[in-house]
């Protein structure tokens, strides 16, 4: 079945699922004992993850540790799970930042404990499914299932504005997966009408060829569903308010995890789907992934609420994981995946550093703070590191992926190269001058004198992420040897895919014969 | 030995590593942070100079063949192959030497320096950060790892300029510097990108080798963007505005950094990828006149300020403009000399102004000092031994360098005669405002308060025996460069040779239409068996004289014809005493409208276009259900027709 | 066997049961309407048994025009639900007419559906021969414990639930 | 010999009883009579599932009448409860004074 001979998949999506329902039975006055039990739940699932990486054979581009068994057979729907080189770091960047978010809500998390932790390990399936799926059915459950738990730790646990930031989170992001599935279902029948086979499978929905105007509309459709979840310059106003309010734990998995299953939907389903489109789409998401570096960047400089100011420079960062995507070439596309991981380690930890601030002083504007690297040293040190990496300073993990996702993207088109790295300007500026805004400085607030600084907890908490920040920038080649033939193969893959539809006749696909632009929408209809 | 090259580098990171965790951590004692901190430094210039001398053993010609010390694989994606990886010629090996031999010296001095300092451990953190960076920039065998060096440097320069950061001014500075060192980065990816994107590779040996396959509009558009990395790193014009911010520093730190290492890394860049900018006459004469330009118009600027060092600043951004003039005309290695120079009696420089400040309860501004020679005897003998060097009185190690440097902007290919004339009016300027800040802070009365008087005093040898040492390298440091007109071998152009190649065509030799052209422009008076060398250089230092004099004249012998002369040209005056309004300028321009810009993308478009017209849609929603919900009557009835009709609706397409 | 026979009472019992179907909803007093409908569920039994469906129509006679007709009434007198108005004259409100319309639309769209397309469908193995042969309520069982057994189950469940919930909503409130 | 009565006829008066409970359910004010009508619906569908069983010799229709059957009388048992209890509570049951569900 795979290397490890048991599913292993199967296993470390559904364990924090059976943890959440382990947890049922824990009484709900002992919130000690739950946050343990679902401390060990994260760690042991983490632990197990591991071997994923461990027995991960690089020296294989596709699909390993595969499952597939037969779910819905009446509509070609299976169980299908499988990790590649893409995929896998973000798992494993899933159960890390998992195991992070549970130790810092030790205290932040007041009330409902126990309803928490099940909403967490919960969100942990939901997410860790979708990175796994290969069933495009399968996929969109998991894709739709983490909206749940993430919607009741915003709306729950969040701040005061809550009900508004979690309803707009919801509903612009089923908004988009609507979309989604709309193009998922007219894809099957498509595929289906062309070869025989009614089937969900991606990898064999992979091999369709479809119209270009058809691949326009369903990449369309694929790329705004995604588009949101990302989230790309227009569509990026529900992040700040979602940010905002969300808990702080929740913030880290919205920053690092979830965000990344919109870059990641791109890269596993929009792209190798439609190429030929994604191809000519290169303008549009290019230009749109510049205004978010730059624009990003510009309102976060003047943004008075810290978690806002890491809001918008997530647009911006991930603007840079879009653009070094569609730069297409092994640079840029490998530069993406690691900025990915990159900005769930840095971001993540910045959204903690917030929050701890958060938890001693009740605020978060930056007017309220000053001075504080005097009265809290060690805190000054984890974010001074983690600001660093997030602006990109080599030897920290963020240069690595920037570095590349600029190159490959100069590569591929100068001008956008050069409009990308102002990029790297600008994140100075603003990530500097809040930095000074808020550590340097006279105390000008006579409550910050008396701030204590972090506690174990806290600092076990960090340490990881400064371990993991420095350990990506200086050893990447670790992680890159993971994705590299991953990443080759997609790229591969693609172009080829991509030089076949144009140049077959009248724009048609090699697989779907007698099948026009013309009659897509009939198609559809069906 | 030059195996252990990657010894050099590391001595400091361990040092780093054992102040910033263990030290701070534990709160180490002062003398166990100092030891180590200094210690691992002295290891390290110990090693360096193994190296040399290793290095110094091989034939010429295979010096610059060593192969480079590889230690493992960086960043390897598609055909991207970056390794962190050592290159050992003379070239790296001297600034290694420089680099570890000032930072020992000035670390020595710190501990006695930052001795009261509750940020001592946190300091000396910085500082071994810092080398340990600024070694990985001059040992990089590939550009990137160069800019790893490069931005780590920029990095400690931030922390340490804003290491007194209560204060605001050190935390502005701080930022201020690492800003405008990105946007020099900035120029810098995009040399690297463009190199990628035409020779596959980032490796020097690869690179250079590989050169001639570029075209040269190219090479030109590399080189200039190598140049903008460059004028940030080594704050020259454009980007010097942050140097004078960064003196909010401790003086040791303007010292090092901001002085003697850091700020020259520009010059070793191009000095080091020479064999480009060889292959771009337009590159070339863009860095020239940048570098004459800087020269003169920082000399401008420090002949009017007052605080001690920003005088030294600005001292520091016109001697980088004659570095750029030297690498900028071809002479690579005369570039690299004078970095060397510059990097002694600089470094000396600001330490002297540290122990003056040491001696006067933190005073800068020179209004508030004098006479101070008496009572501080060895600072004050030392700073002038620098100060004659920087002025290149002859026979100090600052005559060799900064002549060689006329001469050759004078004489060689790319040189220029107006290159030349802009490098001796700005070295007469330099003389100039030298002696005054000499002249007034040393000499005359001492015109700071009682308070202050009665605690001045001679710093303790801790931080004098650093001075001597570093003042004795002034004197005695460009006798390793002595050009053949007067004798010498230069050693220190044979030994760069391999790297940088011999002296560019022509030099020593001028070309006849330079000297026709300078026949022209009535500079010379006869053409013939004179040797130009010679005349050129006893005309800068006569003009170098002239500086001295007029200070003598205005600070000693009449103090109050400065104010007069200010009075008269008070606009002028006015206009550089503000530094030509260039911080203001940048500041509406660049600063307050991305400010502006930021303000109006968040609060009209963002939250006024975008979030609305999501919101707008929601609206849209929302008005839509208070409609139709007007059907929702609540009687069981009406909803039972609705039913109802719906069945009908629902048979009529059954029976069809 | 007995055609006009059949006839005759089909025809009867259908106009009856027509009929009462009127009287229900046109008595004001609930009463009335609900006796009335017992006699239109006997109608319907009789039917049934026409329709050679004997148990079905003893089901029918017990359960519907016995025991929910019981609870029918007794609820009615319990609430002592009062009659509408005589003054309140046949008051045609529009969404009445409308409603009268409808409902007249859906037995015209039936009829329509019924009379005027050959009906389709597939014949089975209970031929009225081997129901006889077997009996009536031994085929519906023979049924409901092998084929329909987890409906059946589920039925149970529901008339389970069903008690349940009629206990705990009639209960008063403390 | 006249013919058999065809299901025709069955089906129609089914259709006829199953119209007039439909006009009775948006008639009436009383929603005890209001009940009583769907009853009278539901059974009128039994009629022609009997039918359908009966012509095309089958018990699935007998089946199914079986479970409607089951399915009215635990409704009803419910429904009179909701009944009892909004009585108590609002003093009537005519559907035209209870909007409760309005908006």
């Amino acid at each position: 079945m795979n290397q490890l001979g048991f599913p292993i998949l199967t296993t470390i999506t559904f364990l924090p699922l059976a943890g959440a329902i382990l947890l049922l039975f824990v009484p709900r006055e002992r919130e000690e004992l739950l946050k343990w039990v679902t401390l060990i739940i994260s760690l042991v699932e983490f632990v197990i993850s591991l071997p994923l990486f461990i027995y991960f054979d690089e020296g294989k581009a596709g699909m390993q540790f595969v499952e597939k068994v037969p779910w819905i057979k009446e509509w070609g729907v299976t169980y299908y799970m499988g990790v590649d080189g893409i995929s896998l770091l973000l798992i494993l960047l899933t159960t890390f930042l998992t195991v992070l978010c549970i130790l810092s809500s030790w205290r932040a998390v007041e009330k409902s404990v126990k309803e928490y932790m099940i909403s967490f390990l919960f969100l942990e399936t939901g997410m860790i499914g979708a990175f796994v799926a290969l069933d495009l059915i399968l996929f969109y459950i998991f894709w739709e299932v983490m909206l749940i738990p993430m919607y009741l730790i915003i709306g729950v646990w969040g701040g005061p504005r809550r009900i508004y930031a979690a309803i707009k989170f919801f509903l612009y992001t089923m908004a988009g997966s609507v979309l989604m599935l709309v193009a998922i279902i007219a894809l099957y029948f498509l595929h289906g009408k062309a070869t025989g086979v009614y089937t969900f499978d991606l990898l064999k929905l992979y091999q369709v060829s479809l119209p270009i105007k058809t691949q326009y509309i369903m990449f369309a459709a694929f790329a705004l569903a995604f588009a949101i979840k990302v989230p790309m310059f227009p569509f990026h106003t529900w992040l700040p308010d979602a940010h905002v309010e969300a808990p702080t734990a929740g913030s880290v998995i919205l920053a690092g995890i979830l965000l990344k299953l919109g870059t990641y939907g791109f890269i596993r389903f929009a792209i190798p789907l439609f190429p030929a489109a994604a191809f000519k789409a290169i303008p549009v998401i290019s230009v749109l992934a510049l205004i978010g570096i730059i624009y990003g960047a510009l309102v976060s400089m003047m943004q008075d609420d810290l978690k806002k100011l890491v809001a918008f420079s997530s647009v911006s960062h991930l603007g840079f994981v879009m653009l070094g995507m569609f730069a297409f070439n092994v640079q840029g596309v490998q530069g993406s995946i690691y900025q990915m991981l990159n900005h769930g380690v840095s971001t993540g930890a910045l959204f903690l550093i917030v929050g701890m601030i958060y938890e001693r002083r009740h605020t978060r504007l930056i007017a309220d703070f000053g001075g504080l690297s005097r009265v809290m040293p060690i805190f000054a040190t984890f974010f001074m590191i983690v600001a660093l990496s997030s602006i990109a300073l080599p030897g920290t993990n963020g240069f690595v992926g920037e570095f590349l996702i600029l190159l490959g993207t100069f590569k591929a088109n100068p001008v956008y190269g050069v409009f990308g790295a102002t990029g790297v300007i600008l994140a100075a500026a603003y990530m500097l001058w809040m930095f000074q805004r808020v550590m340097f400085g006279d105390i000008k607030h006579p409550e910050n004198r008396g701030l204590k600084d972090l506690n174990f907890r806290e600092i076990v908490t960090l340490v990881p992420i400064i371990i993991m920040i420095f350990w990506m920038g200086i050893f990447p080649k670790f992680f890159f040897k993971k994705m590299d033939l991953s990443v080759q193969h997609f790229l591969y893959d693609v172009k080829a895919r991509y030089e076949a539809a144009v140049t077959a006749p009248e724009g048609g696909g090699f697989l779907v014969k007698g099948v026009k632009g013309s009659k897509v929408k009939l198609l559809i209809k069906e | 030995m030059i195996e252990y090259v990657w010894l050099i580098p590391l001595l400091p990171a361990v040092g780093f590593l054992f102040n910033g965790l263990i030290g701070r951590w534990y709160n180490l004692d002062k003398r166990v942070v100092s030891w180590v901190a200094c210690s691992v430094l002295g290891l390290s210039f110990f090693f360096s100079i193994l190296v040399f001398f290793s290095l110094l053993k091989l034939p010429p010609d295979a010096r610059a063949a060593v192969p480079d010390k590889v230690l493992f694989d960086w960043i390897v994606s598609g055909g991207l192959k970056t390794v962190i990886g050592y290159k050992i010629d003379p070239l790296s090996i001297v600034m290694a030497m420089v680099v570890s031999g000032v930072s020992f010296f000035i670390h020595i001095y710190s501990v006695g320096y930052m001795h009261d300092d509750p940020g001592f451990t946190r300091y000396f953190a910085y500082l071994n950060l810092f080398v340990f960076m600024m070694l990985t920039l001059v040992l990089a065998n590939n550009f990137l790892l160069m800019f790893v060096g490069w931005e780590g440097v920029g990095l400690c320069s931030y922390l340490l300029i804003g290491f007194w950061f209560e204060r605001d001014a050190p935390a502005n500075a701080g930022k201020k510097a690492f800003v405008v060192n990105r946007v020099g980065d900035f120029g810098f990816l995009l040399g690297m990108f463009l190199i990628f994107a035409h020779l596959g590779t980032l490796e020097f040996n690869e690179v250079f080798a590989k050169a001639h396959l570029l075209d040269p509009v190219t090479v030109t558009m590399i080189t200039l963007l190598l140049f903008v990395g460059a004028t940030g790193k080594s704050a020259q014009i454009p980007l010097y505005v942050w140097l004078p911010d960064a003196m909010e520093g401790p003086t040791p730190v303007s010292s090092l950094i901001h002085a003697a290492t850091m700020v020259t890394s520009g010059v070793y860049m191009i000095a080091r990828c020479h064999v480009i900018y060889s292959m771009a006459p337009v590159s070339m004469a863009v860095v020239a006149i940048f570098g004459a330009a800087t020269a003169i118009y920082a000399a401008s600027m420090g002949i009017l300020q007052f605080d001690i060092k920003r005088v030294l600043a600005y001292s520091t951004i016109s001697q980088l403009g004659y570095m750029f003039l030297a690498v900028g005309v071809g002479a690579f290695s005369a570039g690299i000399f004078h970095l060397m120079t510059h990097a002694f009696f600089k470094g000396l420089l600001f330490l002297g102004a540290g122990s003056v400040m040491h001696a006067l309860s933190g005073e800068l501004d020179m209004r508030k000092m004098g006479g101070l020679w008496k009572k501080t005897p060895i600072t004050f003998w030392t700073f002038l031994m620098a100060t004659l060097a920087i002025a290149g009185i002859p026979g100090f190690s600052g005559f060799f360098s900064k002549d060689e440097i006329l001469w050759q902007a004078f004489s060689s290919p790319h040189g220029h005669l107006f290159l030349w004339l802009v490098g001796a009016v700005a070295a007469g300027m330099t003389a100039f405002y030298m002696f005054r800040l000499t002249f007034v802070t040393f000499l005359g009365q001492c015109r700071a308060s009682e308070e202050v008087k009665k605690h001045i005093h001679e710093s303790p040898p801790i931080m004098t025996v650093p001075l001597i040492i570093l003042a004795v390298l002034s004197v005695i440091g460009g006798y390793v460069g002595i050009p053949h007109v007067l004798g010498g071998r230069n050693y220190f152009h044979e030994f760069l040779a391999p790297v940088l190649g011999g002296l560019p065509e022509g030099a020593g030799h001028a070309s006849l239409s330079l000297i026709k052209s300078a026949y022209a422009a009535g500079a010379v008076e006869e053409i013939g068996s004179v040797n130009w060398e010679i005349i050129l250089m006893v005309v800068s230092v006569v003009i170098a004289l002239i500086g001295i004099s007029i200070a003598l004249y205005l600070y000693i012998l009449k103090p109050d014809v400065p104010k007069r002369l200010a009075q008269r040209f008070r606009t002028l005056y006015t206009i550089v005493f503000n530094k030509y309004y260039v911080d203001e300028i940048y500041e509406a321009c660049f600063v307050s409208s991305a400010k502006k810009i930021g303000t109006f993308f968040w609060r009209e478009f963002d939250d006024g276009v975008v979030d609305r017209s999501v919101n707008l849609v929601a609206g849209l929603m929302l008005w839509w259900g208070r409609v139709l919900r007007k059907i929702q009557t609540g009687y069981v009835q009406g909803y039972a027709l609705g039913i109802l009709l719906g069945a009908v609706v629902v048979i009529i397409f059954l029976i069809k | 066997m007995g055609s006009l026979f059949h006839w005759i009472v089909f025809i009867l019992t259908a106009l009856t049961a027509i009929f009462a179907a009127v009287m229900v909803i046109t008595r004001r007093n609930p009463i009335h309407s609900a006796l009335f409908l017992v006699l239109n569920f006997l109608c319907i039994a009789v039917l049934y048994l026409l329709l050679n469906s004997q148990f079905i129509a003893i089901i029918q006679v017990m359960i519907y025009a016995g025991a929910i007709m019981m609870l029918v009434i007794f609820v009615i007198m319990l609430l002592s639900v009062e009659e509408e108005r005589r003054t309140y004259k046949v008051r045609l409100s529009p969404a009445k007419v409308i409603g009268l319309v409808v409902a007249l639309i859906l037995f015209a769209e039936l009829v329509y559906g019924i009379a005027l397309r050959v009906l389709p469908g597939v014949k089975g193995e209970f031929t009225p021969e081997k129901i006889a042969q077997m009996g009536d309520i031994k085929a519906v069982a023979s049924l409901l414990f092998t084929r329909f057994l987890f409906p059946f189950e589920v039925a149970s469940i529901l008339l389970l639930v069903g008690i349940i919930g009629a206990v705990i909503l009639s209960k008063k409130e403390r | 010999m006249l013919p058999n009565v065809p299901p025709v006829c069955y089906l129609i008066v089914s259709a006829l009883i199953f119209a007039i409970g439909a006009v009775g359910v948006l008639i009436r004010r009383d929603a005890i009579v209001i009940f009583m009508c769907i009853e009278m619906m539901l059974s009128a569908v039994n009629l022609s599932l009997i039918t359908a069983s009966h012509y095309l010799d089958s018990l699935d229709g007998v089946l199914m009448v079986f479970f409607v059957m089951t399915v009215a009388a635990a409704e009803a048992a419910v429904g009179l409860a909701i009944f009892v209890l909004l009585y108590r509570g609002r003093g009537t049951i005519k559907v035209d004074e209870i909007n409760l569900l309005k908006w």
